[in-house]
């Protein structure tokens, strides 16, 4: 466990550092990158294989206990998003790699090792059990955003991107406020304490503590009010890197409220966070039907698909929690691929907006198929993986008695499919409206691209032909959260020198 | 805890939240400077009172204050160096780009908000 | 720029460059005892080089290898410990008797600094560099690196 | 076998989805049609056997019962025989429809045919959670059928409105079936329980609303006449004999749990009811042949729920034999309407006329199908009928008129629009030209027309369909039968004075020229949709307006409203009001120092008032017995502020102008911002729940970490981690910046 863990939070920051130094070798630059996120992605899965068999395991950094030092925790949930985070990043640096002699390509030379810090950052925000650490982790996968939104520094990516800069910074800075917060109030940093010591405070400052990082958290997360800056930024980024964006950034978000929140016992919140949650889906729902560019109606959707999985987390049940971590199971893939899908479309239609696309369907069914099978799964429709997340957040929301917040689940699903229907109305029926010409592509670079894709598709698949066991894995470590018992022993008694 | 240290970081937060909301990127990180400084701050005030420096050959572990919150703070002032640099980069290719260093609007979110009238 | 124009200044950044680098290293390795550490030596390290450069007394550093070095040795330092089954990023401390400075316990610790210094150096002259400090020497002196 | 054909069923999708690249439209649907050929020759084997209900279960996410489980009891079996039956017949047909080189081939045979996969799970469900998937696949691949001639604006819009009503009838569904199963606590269908209460209502209204927006009741019924912009074989086989049923089938099978639920006979004899007669009446308001049939089968339809309504055994029995019936007769109108279509290239009424003469193959379908819809002898149309106006015949009070008034009063329109529809085209008119007849086309629609005529004469064989399968739904339906001749019973006569009346209605109005209808009911629900998207429009414009500044403060705002709870605990006995005097003096010069950058003009001034502040905090650093911050933020300081100067050197030195109102809300969300996170640090420090074991640390840290400066083996040691994070962001902005800083000036890389 000590090597897989390692493995998946240094080898791709190694990585990345060669890929640096070997830039101006294209192809041993691309190797040593992918070589890095794939020796990292095998880790993930060597880790769910092994914690799935074996149980939680703890690795303690430089081999300090909990109290000093910082430990890395490998619990069922963190080894569960872990592959499958690690895999989209590989898979979206296969498509970049495919992408990068056109016009909507990331400067190669630094998407890699840029991609490197970023799953790094992210291998570390999922395992760290340290709350200070998660600081840190959340401010490599940002400043490698960072950079990837506005290394190209064009005008609209730096007002973007000082959009994006601006509110994540102030969110970092809460976060350091709330370090402050807790370390003031515990005296300990270390999440397994931290879920013996909240609790036993006063019920002010404890909720004041949930609450606080519920803004934290949900400033990254994407909920509503704090939203606003992530439609106004992804688009504006190269496709591959909104891939990525979209599909991990704000779920290390929600994934950090999931673990936080439920450790902690904060159920008081469930019923502020069911009603963020029910606007968040709303407005991010109409947010998408009011726009008309694909990768704008995609980011809203990222928002309003938030809202599903806080509404799993609000209802503070054992079903609940499953249905919140089966939803951003499957949320992460398939937003990643709707996205590459979106690269596939811009590629070929020379633009990603809606009215002067069309018909594409006819041209290159491939990417109709691609696209549909996704979209169906995130409008919820079975017998996809969206279909199976969001029966088991509305179920939960009926076990609970949440009759208004399925309610307004419902709804929003429908407006979902209602936007879905006006990119494939948009995009793929009807006539190219206007002359534009699709990007020229090397074949071989296009093929790297519809391979990226397609294997992200089948991954969507096989989650949705796997929903049975992804869901017992699921139930299992959401009531390994809820009962923080697991966690802690896990942390103080568990741990591997 | 001291009210001293709690005036200073409540009024380096509420000048640095005044600036941050400026249309300037040079207030802004001005602005994000200031708030820095206000985290560090309360991260250093969250780990009790002042002490002797934590050097162990110099004073007793009765006497130190408490090494910590010094150690994260440490970091926090690391990453929040790096990041304003940052902003100054972004500042500097803005002013690149258009002659001043204001904040844009989202063009495509004022259409959308235009097209409802 | 002044610095490049003025040979007083010139002479004055030549003097103090050694004095610097020596304050540098001190904090460097005397760290671990004493405040200081990789990161103070290589903002002193990172100005000395940035004000060198704008003087024209030496040739810029590349620094994306600068920086992607440092991080590789970091990275290393921090795998390292697995080779004897340790977790990573743990310790190996070595004592030694160094001139100077006396006794020195260090270990595994310094090379970890010694990347951190690099980044840190890296990053200032990019800072420099970035903002634009290079094209204004440039501007100014007739031909860019006179004092070869 | 059942997974063996469904597998059929996927593979040639499958296959036939990837060829057609190479294979020309006829082709890929006469492949297409092996699959449902196959399952309908099974179905009747089946059938003719008797034997049990085959089962067949593969569990899919067992912690929510979802999971696929199959069973084909004799309803199954009915539908099988017509889901597939037709179905072959539909893609037989389909290859006389189009032309030989017709585009997009392939996406319209696996389309079709993937319908047919998706409407065969669905009579076989015998889990709820199976039913729904299959439903809401039949209504994606209807969407995709119906907007097959995609590049007219017209078609897009109509595929759209039947997906959306369709879909969001599915989410109803969805959640009345969540009720349902977690009231009657099991999925499986045939071990649903009767269940009451509100939940049993609630569910039923749910369940009720689902099937009424799949089977085109009244109000949602609009999508329906717009899915005819589907190719007619699409029309004929989804839109009129199998998709639109899944509605009345999914009535059926959950009627038995709602036996004690009164909302759910009220309100379904009110769906049906009102559309058997609304249906009818649009279908006497049309002009194009195609959209009389749909709003027909509107009508049609409603008959059905309103059978089901009444959920008494004899009219169960009718039901189902109204619902066999009307597959057959149905789609045989369908093809002969397309044909039409084909051969003379309109559709329309007026245009119309001497058809009789002139395709007298298709004429003679088109009466025996007609005639069984107007429930005329010797057809099976009249049988069936007769069994519904004897289950109505039977009953007594409000429920008698309600149900008289819909399926006699629907039976008379129904005669009108069926003699108006022949007599317009069949009979005298313009002199239509007519092209060469296609045999594909023709040898479908004659089967399903004869079809009738057959039943009738082998009503013994069509009631061991049909009764078998409505005693699965009502044990009492196991004492009917369908006659062919009644006697003179009161329903005789009902049914012959509808027919008289019916028959006079049509003829008067076939003589005069119907003026064209408004849309009926579909403008108002694109205008829903269209009205949905402009809320949609406004509410993002308040959102997300798209300035920075705004979003700031909202963020800002909402943080100070997190921190409210920690005021609940406020408590000062543990302040002092400063640790050293020196303390409090660097206090008032720190936010001296800040307010003054703030109101400062010159980005000059501002920066050295940062300078001063950075300075300040040295000081705080070094009072607080923290060294090492006081250097690293010393030489932090002077780097920032270099940088500042240089980078923004070539900007105006005065700051731009701050406008008036905006900034007491800045102000205001400022200051709230600063209380907010004094107070609340305040509060967390005032009683904590643990210590940090500082003794213990400067132990560890001399004996294992090897250093005097705990801040330093912290550092490098025990949060090493922190450390490596941080330096590799450091990293990072580096390559950040040189990146940007190269875009400027491309030859001077690094």
């Amino acid at each position: 466990m000590n090597l897989l863990v390692t493995t998946t939070v240094i080898a791709p920051i190694l990585a990345a550092a060669a890929a640096l130094l070997l830039r101006a070798h294209p192809k041993s630059r691309d190797v040593v990158t992918i070589v890095g996120i794939g020796l990292a992605t095998l880790a993930s899965y060597a880790m769910l294989i092994d914690v799935n068999a074996n149980g939680s395991q703890t690795v303690r950094v430089g081999g300090w206990a909990p109290e000093l030092g910082i430990v890395l925790v490998a619990d069922l949930f963190a080894v569960l998003v872990l592959p499958i985070a690690l895999s989209i990043i590989l898979v979206v640096e296969i498509f970049a790699i495919g992408q990068r002699r056109t016009a909507w390509g990331a400067n190669p030379e630094l998407a890699g090792p840029l991609l490197g810090v970023l799953t790094g950052g992210v291998s570390l925000a999922i395992l760290t059990g340290d709350l200070f650490t998660l600081f840190v982790a959340f401010e490599l996968i940002l400043v490698s955003s960072y950079v990837l939104l506005t290394h190209q520094g064009q005008r609209d990516q730096i007002r973007s991107g000082m959009t994006y800069v601006v509110m994540n910074l102030l969110a970092s800075t809460l976060f350091l406020f709330g370090v402050a917060f807790v370390y003031a109030a515990t005296g300990t940093i270390n999440l397994a304490l931290l879920a013996e010591r909240i609790p036993e405070l006063d019920s002010g400052v404890r909720l004041g503590i949930g609450a606080w990082f519920f803004v934290v958290f949900g400033t990254k997360a994407a909920v509503f009010p704090l939203f606003s800056w992530l439609p106004d930024s992804y688009p504006t980024a190269p496709t591959t890197i909104t891939a990525v964006f979209a599909g991990l950034l704000t779920k290390i978000g929600i994934y950090s409220m999931i673990r936080f929140h439920t450790l902690t016992g904060m159920d008081e919140l469930g019923p502020i966070m069911l009603v963020i949650a029910g606007i968040t889906m709303v407005v991010g729902a109409l947010g998408a039907l009011a726009q008309s560019d694909i990768k704008r109606i995609l980011s809203f959707h990222v928002i309003s698909q938030i809202g599903y999985m806080l509404m799993g987390l609000g209802l503070f049940s054992a079903a609940g929690t499953t249905g919140a971590i089966l939803f951003l199971l499957h949320h992460m893939p398939v937003k990643t691929v709707l996205f590459l899908v979106g690269g596939l479309i811009e590629n070929h239609e020379g633009t990603s907006s809606l009215s002067r696309s069309g018909g594409l369907a006819a041209r290159k069914p491939v990417i109709a198929v691609l696209f549909a099978i996704p979209a169906l799964s995130l409008a919820g429709l079975p017998p996809f993986s969206g279909f199976v997340a969001k029966f088991a957040v509305i179920s939960a929301g009926i076990d609970e008695s949440a009759v208004a917040i399925v309610v307004v689940a419902l709804f929003a699903g429908i407006l979902t499919l209602l936007s879905m229907t006006k990119i494939w109305l948009g995009v793929f029926w009807g006539t190219d409206a206007d002359g534009l010409e699709a990007v020229p592509t090397a074949a071989n670079n296009r093929r790297l691209m519809f391979a990226a894709t397609g294997l992200a598709v089948a991954g969507t698949l096989t989650i949705s032909f796997f929903a049975g066991s992804v869901f017992d894995l699921s139930q299992r470590a959401a009531e390994e959260l809820r009962s923080s018992d697991a966690y802690i022993t896990t942390v103080t008694e568990g741990a591997q020198e | 805890m001291s009210i001293a240290l709690l005036f200073t970081i409540g009024g380096l937060t509420t000048v640095g939240l005044y600036l941050i909301t400026a249309r300037s990127m040079s207030r802004i990180l001005l602005g994000f400077a200031l708030l820095g400084h206000a985290a560090v701050l309360a991260l250093l005030a969250s780990g009790g009172p002042p002490g002797a420096a934590p050097i162990t050959n110099q004073s007793t572990p009765a006497e130190i204050a408490n090494p910590v919150p010094q150690a994260l703070a440490l970091t926090a002032i690391v990453i929040s160096f790096g990041l304003t640099l940052f902003l100054l980069a972004l500042a500097r290719r803005q002013q690149v780009l258009s002659g001043d260093d204001l904040v844009e609007d989202d063009l495509e979110d004022h259409r959308i908000a235009e097209g409802t009238t | 720029m002044i610095a490049a124009h003025s040979p007083i200044v010139r002479l004055g950044i030549r003097a103090a460059s050694p004095l610097a680098i020596l304050v540098g290293v001190y904090l460097l390795f005397a760290g671990h005892n004493q405040p200081g550490g990789g990161f103070a030596a290589g903002l002193v390290f990172g100005a000395v080089a940035a004000l060198r450069t704008v003087a024209g007394l030496q040739r810029p550093i590349n620094t994306g290898a600068l920086v992607a070095a440092g991080t590789a040795l970091v990275a290393v330092v921090a795998v390292a410990p697995l080779l004897w089954g340790d977790p990573m990023l743990d310790q190996q401390i070595v004592s030694a008797e160094i001139p100077l400075l006396g006794k020195v316990k260090t270990g595994s610790a310094l090379p970890f600094d010694i990347g951190v210094t690099a980044i840190v150096v890296g990053l200032v002259l990019a800072v420099l560099d970035g903002l634009g400090a290079r094209e204004l020497a440039e501007t100014s002196v007739p031909k860019p690196g006179g004092a070869k | 076998m059942l997974w063996t054909l469904l597998a059929m069923h996927v593979v040639a999708v499958v296959a036939i989805a990837g060829s057609g690249r190479w294979l020309k439209i006829r082709v890929l649907l006469a492949c297409a049609a092996v699959a449902p050929a196959a399952t309908a020759i099974w179905a009747s084997v089946q059938l003719l056997q008797g034997s049990g209900p085959t089962i067949a279960e593969l569990t899919w996410v067992e912690g929510l019962d979802l999971g696929l489980r199959f069973s084909t009891d004799a309803l199954a079996l009915m539908m099988t025989l017509l889901v597939s039956g037709i179905g072959a017949l539909v893609f037989v047909y389909a290859t006389g429809y189009f032309s030989a080189d017709a585009p997009s081939g392939a996406r319209f045979s696996a389309s079709l045919l993937g319908f047919s996969a998706s409407m065969l799970g669905l009579v076989w469900a015998d889990s709820v959670w199976t039913l729904f998937i299959f439903w809401e696949l039949t209504s994606v691949t209807s969407f995709l059928l119906v907007g097959h001639k995609n590049t007219d604006e017209k078609v897009q819009q109509a595929a759209r409105r039947a997906l959306m009503i369709t879909g969001a009838g599915g989410l109803v569904l969805l959640a009345g079936l969540l009720v349902l199963a977690s009231e009657a606590g099991t999925t499986i269908i045939t071990d649903i329980g009767q269940i009451g209460g509100s939940a049993g209502t609630v569910a039923a209204l749910l369940v009720l609303v689902g099937a009424a927006t799949k089977s085109a009741q009244v109000p949602f019924h609009v999508w329906l006449p717009g899915a005819m912009a589907a190719p007619t074989p699409v029309s004929a086989y989804l839109h009129s004999a199998t998709m639109v049923k899944a509605g009345v089938l999914l009535l059926a099978v959950t009627g038995g749990a709602f036996v004690d639920v009164q909302a759910f006979q009220t309100v379904g004899m009110a769906f049906g009811v009102t559309s058997v007669l609304w249906g009818a009446i649009g279908a006497l308001r049309h002009r194009d042949a195609k959209l009389i049939l749909a709003w027909g089968t509107v009508s049609q339809l409603g008959l059905l729920v309103t059978l089901l309504s009444i959920g008494t055994g004899k009219a169960v029995f009718a039901a189902v034999s109204v619902l066999f019936a009307h597959a057959l007769f149905k789609a045989a109108l369908f093809l002969v309407v397309g044909e039409i279509d084909i051969r003379t290239g309109t559709r329309d009424i007026d245009e119309l006329g001497g058809l009789a003469r002139k395709m007298p193959i298709a004429f003679a379908v088109a009466l025996a199908a007609g005639l069984s819809m107007a429930g005329a002898p010797p057809l099976l149309g009249f049988a069936a009928k007769e069994a519904a106006i004897e289950a109505v015949v039977k009953l007594s009070g409000f429920e008698m008129i309600a149900a008289g008034i819909g399926i006699i009063g629907g039976s008379v329109l129904t005669v009108a629009y069926t003699v108006r529809f022949l007599v317009t085209v069949f009979g005298p008119g313009p002199d239509t030209p007519v092209g060469p007849r296609r045999l594909a086309m023709t040898l479908p629609a004659v089967l399903l027309g004869a079809a009738g005529l057959v039943g009738f004469a082998a009503l013994g064989v069509v009631n061991e369909i049909v009764l078998p399968a409505a005693v699965e739904l009502n044990a009492d339906a196991a004492k009917y039968s369908l006659l062919r001749w009644p006697g003179f019973t009161t329903a005789f006569g009902i049914s012959a004075a509808v027919l008289i009346a019916g028959a006079a209605l049509g003829g008067a109005l076939s003589r005069h020229a119907a003026h064209a209808p408004e849309p009926l009911g579909a403008d108002s629900a694109d205008r829903l949709i269209d009205g949905t998207m402009s809320v949609a429009r406004q509410v993002t414009a308040r959102v997300q307006h798209g300035s920075l500044p705004v979003y700031v403060t909202v963020m800002a705002s909402t943080a100070s409203l997190a921190a409210l709870p920690f005021f609940a605990d406020l408590d000062t006995s543990h302040l002092v009001w400063a640790d050293q005097p020196m303390q409090a003096v660097l206090a008032v010069a720190i936010v001296g120092s800040a307010i003054a950058g703030a109101f400062v003009g010159s980005r000059l001034g501002a920066a050295l008032t940062l300078g001063a502040v950075g300075t300040g905090m040295s000081g705080l650093f070094i009072l607080h017995g923290a060294p090492d911050l006081a250097l690293t933020q010393l030489l932090v300081e002077t780097i920032v502020v270099v940088g500042f100067v240089v980078g923004l050197g070539h900007l105006a030195r005065q700051f731009p102008p701050v406008t008036g109102g905006w900034r007491t809300v800045r102000l205001t969300m400022s200051i709230l911002g600063g209380v907010a996170v004094a107070g609340a640090l305040a509060a967390a420090s005032a009683n904590p729940s643990g210590r940090t074991p500082v003794e213990q640390l400067a132990t560890e840290s001399v004996e294992e970490g090897g250093g005097n400066n705990i801040v330093n083996v912290i550092l490098t040691d025990m949060r090493a981690l922190d450390t490596l994070g941080e330096v590799v962001v450091l990293a990072t902005v580096a390559v950040g910046i040189l990146a940007l800083a190269n875009l400027r000036d491309p030859e001077a890389s690094a």
